[in-house]
């Protein structure tokens, strides 16, 4: 049911986005007020949902160990893998959101013969994720050089390591192809693959669908059907500096770049209310955020309350006879 | 309204915001952010090869296709309806620095207008010679 | 058994690329030898629990209270607002599939809302339509859906088809904790008296006598003293077993199907003999006569409960510290709830060896230290004597269960004691033990005779594992240090791998312990002829 | 003729991109460069004969040397090391090691002679190049395309003769006298003599062949029975270096 739901929802997105680039009443309402609109929902959004989370306690300090924990001395420790300091849990937080340290130890289980079972190492999903993440985020650095002027040194400097290759005029940005492969790759998997096709929800492709559309109309732009840049820049940093934006230079840009510009928005805005905010939600984990140094250091529960217990006296009220008839050791002799 | 591990929330809040509305903030603390590409065109010049808008968006596929032609294919001038452009009797290669550059002596003043405004840095120079510059 | 089905047979319905169904309209069913019985009326009364009746999930009438909705979604939110885990857990998954084949449940049977993410989804589908705006608007779009009668079937089915093992949560990219799920959803259904037997009549149990199986003082005295019998059979030498000793300087608390289920009882003998040897003041206690605790199987009250006699007994005797048994879930609730829980434990001090003189840093909080940290650090300092020659007759392997390996990250100190008491050893293959260990599939209360199909399958990737080395390389036992899995890997193996073994730990320690004055040993400690290899 | 088939039959790597620039050129712009002559001076299999005996007689003659390396920007290193040379001169023994004798007349031995890019029919390094950045022409030339020179080697270890020079360094501040016309390389890329294929293209001889003061460089079509080269080829023995490889130099010695 999801596919041709989220399809739909593109397209609808998709459209409204063509129609605008050629409307200029539509085109004023998208360059000027959505992406003000968009902004300020993905920015309130996100603080609200990781507030959201953050006014919940974590009572039980539930990490999951995958590594030897801190014990006798002349044992080694894991200390990524089972930190038991707040810099170990940091070290291995870190790996996590750098480098998907979990998804890294992925494996496929399969049977044999039809009666054996057996595993063998699937780096795919990691590989692609990873090299979807990691493009979109140096992407997004990229665009800083329509977004500001004057251009910060490092987008420069990003410029030139993802164009290293120096292949095509304009070049190739490695990152274009590996973002592409891997929303590919994703895609393709939650369709193909039939365990995933079955937990997929239109919320699962729409957000693909939606940064795959911001992708491939990037990717025309720059090296097919190519754009006034001079004017977004000059729209996107009049935008991002609040001063007005005039007629003349909406009128400049293209309805190629209007789509871009409105699947954008949109994913800004559908950010907040979706899975999206892993984002966010990765830092707060706490079965990988905290120390495993549970028997070390007390963990306050804040809500703790008291329970009814079965106490020693009941207890001994209770079988006193039997234990005193046992030859056990009793309080109360009577 | 409590936040439990609060300082560290608000800290990470601050950082994803902060780096969400970075162009902002440079923006707002540059008066340079309205400063806009100021093209100086040749006078007096003959009309360019092919018509503003398409240089304005393609001058690099042209360019790269004159690259291929002359080096790989040994196909050397601009032919226009079937005869050879010329330019003060002499005929017109494709090339950046016999071509475009006879016009556009100025590489400051037209090229790097834009280049610099869009954080471009085409390789061309470093190879090709500039026409004032000179070697780099 | 209550089904006669076979290993052939249940091989043929497993199939790993399950069609495309909308798993939100395929209705469950309880199929008999895949589900647990109905919580007894008599143990949620004893226990004050919500709802006590005579009911069966096949009932097509709960007798659920009239707004068991409401009371579910109250519960929810008020759950959401407790712990973070579960608004982040229900917020963030993105359904990347990862840990679909990670779980034993899914390996075993096939069935799609067995993988961990749509284990979830069964509670997601609900937090959607509740607590979300998107959920409320939206509807199925978004994968919400309304809280029904058939849905708490569901729930009831899959979330007692999960044994809190936490395998998937080693593989989430976030770390999504199923068992945490689990845990919550176990509690909302507890809410409207929606549990089982096998988990709720041992609680009863353990909150009256102090002990799952409802021993008795005097029985359990018997029973040590039995053990103690066996011992000075096997040795000749006779040992008086401490219970309830005041001022004894440890108490000793192990789970009590120590006591008199075998192989349990093998291991039971092995501590009683290694505390003589090493002349440690120590006392059994038959008020904390229990490590293990079904409480944590329901919820986080009924686990506070069970759990709050360690700390009172402790206090009760004066001793310095605790040491506990084999067990693997008592240790998840003792490493990661109890000092929380019942803490601080002020009143005790820092577990120090009386023998070695280690301070165990490790446990400076909780002062509870596991019966394997203790004994490695004997043999590291080798204050006992050991013939390894005597487990000749054992090849073993080792099982790490799911709650030390992944609750904790014991995994170093069991392998160091079999190493230096016996002399055949052989790992499973690597994708199957340590943190990315297989469960037993009968963890957190599900090993109930009438679920045994469903054990069987959930079991299979552990067997399957274990069958390779039991082909490959003789591998005749397969030791672990979890009651659970010694009461129910005997089953398991004796279907998918006839011929293998279970023990303890500390039953091979015992076999090898050269104890002071002690005739020399024809018999193991299952009175079976030793079998000595010479080099 | 080189027509868009066997165009795209050289450009098997990176054509794509060509492909796709030239799509959006032809999109857009009005002109057909693909049928615009091949202008200039043509042949169909360019070859050079030098004249040994003629270069004796100047032996400190760098006339030839001077002129291609000031306009083709080669770069002077003073350091062997980094050294680029497109045409240079070398011993007679080094330069036809295989056809060395012990009874060779006096001095031969340490004569020097002309050595450049042989232009071979049969060129080893082009087959090595993995971007195709060097290949054959269809008029024999061996051409380099330095956009598109990933500064791999191979081709410098697969040449025979040393025809090949690669550049460890940026050669721009180690040009005396620049000549705008010719670009400089970069860091990082292999060089080497073209028999001046800009020049033929605009209608002259190779820059060594209208320096030479002697008239030693004779440089034509071998294709044309009438050409100059054939000519003296036809009357004069001649040699070339290391033939044995069957590379079949087009740079001929005569002796």
């Amino acid at each position: 049911m999801g596919l041709g739901l989220s399809l739909l929802y593109f397209i609808v997105i998709l459209g409204l986005g063509w129609i605008a680039g050629y409307l200029p009443f539509m085109k004023t309402i998208f360059g000027t007020i959505l992406p003000y609109v968009a902004l300020l929902l993905f920015l309130v959004g996100i603080i609200a949902r990781i507030v959201r989370w953050g006014r919940s306690p974590v009572p039980f300090r539930i990490t999951t160990t995958c590594g030897q924990e801190k014990s006798l001395p002349w044992i080694r420790q894991n200390k990524l893998d089972n930190p038991s300091s707040a810099l170990g849990a940091f070290g291995r937080m870190l790996l996590e959101v750098l480098f998907f340290r979990s998804l890294f130890r992925n494996t496929k289980a399969e049977f044999k013969d039809n009666e054996k079972l057996v595993y063998s190492v699937d780096k795919w999903l990691w590989f692609f994720s990873l090299a979807f993440h990691w493009s979109f985020l140096i992407i997004f650095l990229r665009h800083f050089r329509f977004f500001t002027e004057p251009i910060p040194s490092f987008v420069t400097f990003l410029q030139n390591i993802d164009g290293f290759f120096q292949v095509g005029l304009p070049i190739i940005y490695i990152t274009d192809v590996l973002i592409l492969a891997g929303l590919t790759y994703l895609f393709l998997r939650r369709i193909f693959d039939s365990k995933v096709k079955i937990i997929s929800l239109p919320s699962d492709y729409f957000p693909l669908l939606l940064i795959l559309g911001i992708a491939v109309t990037g990717v025309l732009m720059r090296y097919f059907f190519k754009t006034d840049l001079v004017a977004v820049k000059e729209f996107t940093v009049s935008i991002l500096s609040f001063q007005p934006i005039g007629s003349d230079l909406l009128a400049k840009l293209s309805p190629l770049f209007i789509i871009h510009f409105t699947f954008v928005c949109t994913l800004l805005i559908y950010f907040p209310f979706s899975k999206l905010v892993h984002l966010g939600g990765i830092f707060l984990s706490p079965t990988r955020n905290l120390a495993n140094n549970n028997r070390m250091k007390r963990h306050v529960n804040p809500w703790n309350y008291d329970v009814p217990v079965h106490t020693y006296e009941e207890y001994e009220e209770e079988f006193r006879d039997k234990m005193i008839a046992a030859g056990i050791p009793v309080e109360k002799e009577e | 309204m409590k936040l439990y591990d609060g300082w560290k929330i608000i800290l990470g809040l601050i950082v994803f915001v902060g780096f969400f509305t970075l162009p902002i903030w440079l923006n707002l603390s540059s008066a340079q952010s309205k400063v806009k590409p100021q093209l100086v065109y040749p006078k007096d010049a003959m009309q360019c090869v092919e018509n503003k808008d398409y240089m304005n968006h393609y001058h690099m596929d042209l360019l790269n296709f004159w690259r291929d032609s002359v080096v790989r294919m040994n196909v050397r001038y601009i032919v226009r309806n079937g005869t050879v452009l010329t330019h003060n009797g002499e005929k017109l290669e494709m090339s950046l620095t016999l071509a475009c550059l006879k016009c556009h002596s100025n590489k400051e003043q037209f090229c790097d207008q834009c280049h610099n405004y869009l954080d471009v840095k085409p390789y061309c120079w470093d190879c090709h010679v500039q026409p004032k510059g000179g070697l780099k | 058994m209550s089904t006669k089905i076979k290993p052939e047979e249940l091989l043929q319905t497993i199939n790993l690329k399950p069609k495309y169904k909308n798993w939100m309209e395929v209705p469950v069913e309880f199929r008999k030898g895949t589900f647990s019985y109905a919580g007894s009326e008599e143990a949620l009364i004893y226990l004050d629990q919500p709802n006590p009746r005579k009911w069966q999930p096949t009932d097509p009438d709960w007798k659920l209270p009239e707004n068991w909705q409401e009371i579910i979604l109250e519960g929810f939110r008020e759950r959401l607002e407790k712990f973070r885990s579960l608004k982040i857990f229900m917020d963030i998954c993105v359904r990347c599939g990862a840990c679909a084949d990670k779980c034993h449940f899914f390996l075993g049977s096939g069935d799609p809302k067995n993988m961990p993410v749509l284990r979830a989804e069964l509670l997601r589908s609900i937090y959607r339509r509740e607590f979300t705006t998107a959920g409320k608007l939206m509807g199925k779009m978004v994968g919400a859906r309304d809280l029904t009668f058939d849905v708490l079937r569901e729930w009831f089915y899959y979330f007692y088809q999960c044994t809190q093992c936490r395998r998937c949560s080693v593989f989430c990219p976030y770390g999504i904790d199923t068992a945490e799920i689990t845990f919550l959803a176990r509690e909302l259904m507890n809410l409207i008296g929606v549990n089982i037997d096998w988990i709720m009549t041992p609680v009863k149990n353990c909150y009256r006598t102090g002990n799952h199986l409802g021993v008795q003082p005097h029985g359990m005295k018997d029973s040590l003293e039995m053990a103690a019998a066996d011992i000075e059979e096997i040795t000749g030498i006779h040992i008086d077993v401490p219970i309830n000793k005041k001022g004894a300087e440890i108490l000793f608390v192990t789970p009590s199907a120590d006591y008199f289920a075998t192989p349990h009882y093998y291991t039971l003998m092995g501590y009683i003999m290694l505390f003589h040897e090493i002349g440690l003041d120590y006392t059994f206690s038959t008020y904390a006569s229990e490590g293990g605790n079904f409480g944590s199987f329901v919820s986080h009250e009924l686990m506070k409960r069970l759990n709050n006699k360690i700390y009172a007994e402790a206090k009760r005797l004066k001793v310095k510290w605790i040491l506990g048994g084999e067990c693997g879930h008592m240790w998840r609730v003792i490493h990661q709830y109890m000092d929380t829980m019942n803490g601080p434990a002020d009143f005790l001090e820092v577990p120090r060896s009386p023998i070695t003189g280690t301070v165990f840093e490790n446990a400076k909080s909780t002062k509870m230290v596991h019966i394997c940290e203790f004994t490695a650090d004997l043999i590291y300092h080798n204050k006992i004597k050991l013939d390894p020659r005597r487990n000749d007759h054992w090849h073993a392997t080792f099982h790490d269960s799911c709650n030390p390996s992944r609750g904790m990250g014991l995994l170093e100190e069991p392998r160091y004691i079999i190493k230096n008491v016996m002399r055949k050893f052989t790992e499973m293959p690597d994708n199957t033990i340590r943190e990315q260990t297989f469960c037993c599939g009968s963890g957190a209360g599900i090993g109930t005779d009438e679920n045994f199909e469903m054990r069987m399958r959930g079991g299979f990737p552990r067997a399957n594992a274990a069958k390779y080395v039991r082909d490959k390389y003789g591998v005749n036992i397969c030791l672990c240090i979890c009651a659970i899995d010694k009461a129910n890997l005997p089953p398991l193996f004796e279907f998918w791998v006839p011929g293998l073994e279970v023990g303890g730990v500390h039953e091979m320690v015992g076999n090898a312990l050269v104890m002071t004055g002690e005739k020399p040993r024809e018999v193991d400690l299952r009175l079976q002829p030793l079998n000595i290899e010479e080099e | 003729m080189i027509d868009r088939r066997n165009f795209l039959k050289i450009v098997s790597f990176g054509g794509g991109i060509f492909l796709a620039s030239k799509f959006t050129y032809d999109l857009v712009s009005q002109s057909e460069p693909q049928q615009a002559p091949i202008t200039g001076l043509r042949a169909k299999r360019w070859a050079m004969a030098i004249d040994v005996q003629k270069c004796e007689q100047t032996p400190n003659c760098k006339e030839c040397i001077v002129a291609c390396h000031t306009y083709h920007n080669v770069p002077e290193f003073n350091n062997p090391k980094d050294e680029i040379k497109w045409i240079w001169k070398d011993k007679f023994h080094n330069a036809f090691v295989t056809q060395e004798n012990p009874f060779l007349p006096k001095g031969m031995n340490h004569q020097t002679v002309l050595l450049l890019c042989n232009h071979c029919g049969n060129p080893p390094c082009t087959n090595v190049c993995p971007t195709k950045a060097t290949w054959k022409r269809e008029d024999g030339i061996v051409m380099m395309d330095w956009h598109r020179c990933i500064g791999c080697r191979y081709c410098v270890a697969a040449c025979p003769y040393g025809s090949r020079s690669f550049n460890w360094r940026d050669p721009r501040p180690f040009i005396k006298k620049q000549n705008p016309e010719f670009p400089t390389r970069t860091r990082g890329v292999v060089e080497k003599c073209t028999f001046c294929a800009e020049r033929l293209a605009r209608g002259k001889m190779p820059a060594c062949v209208e320096a030479c003061p002697s008239k030693a460089l004779i440089f034509g079509d071998l294709d044309d029975p009438g050409s100059e080269i054939r000519q003296v080829l036809s009357e004069r023995f001649s040699i070339r270096r290391k033939p044995e490889l069957s590379t079949s130099p087009e740079v001929y010695y005569l002796v």
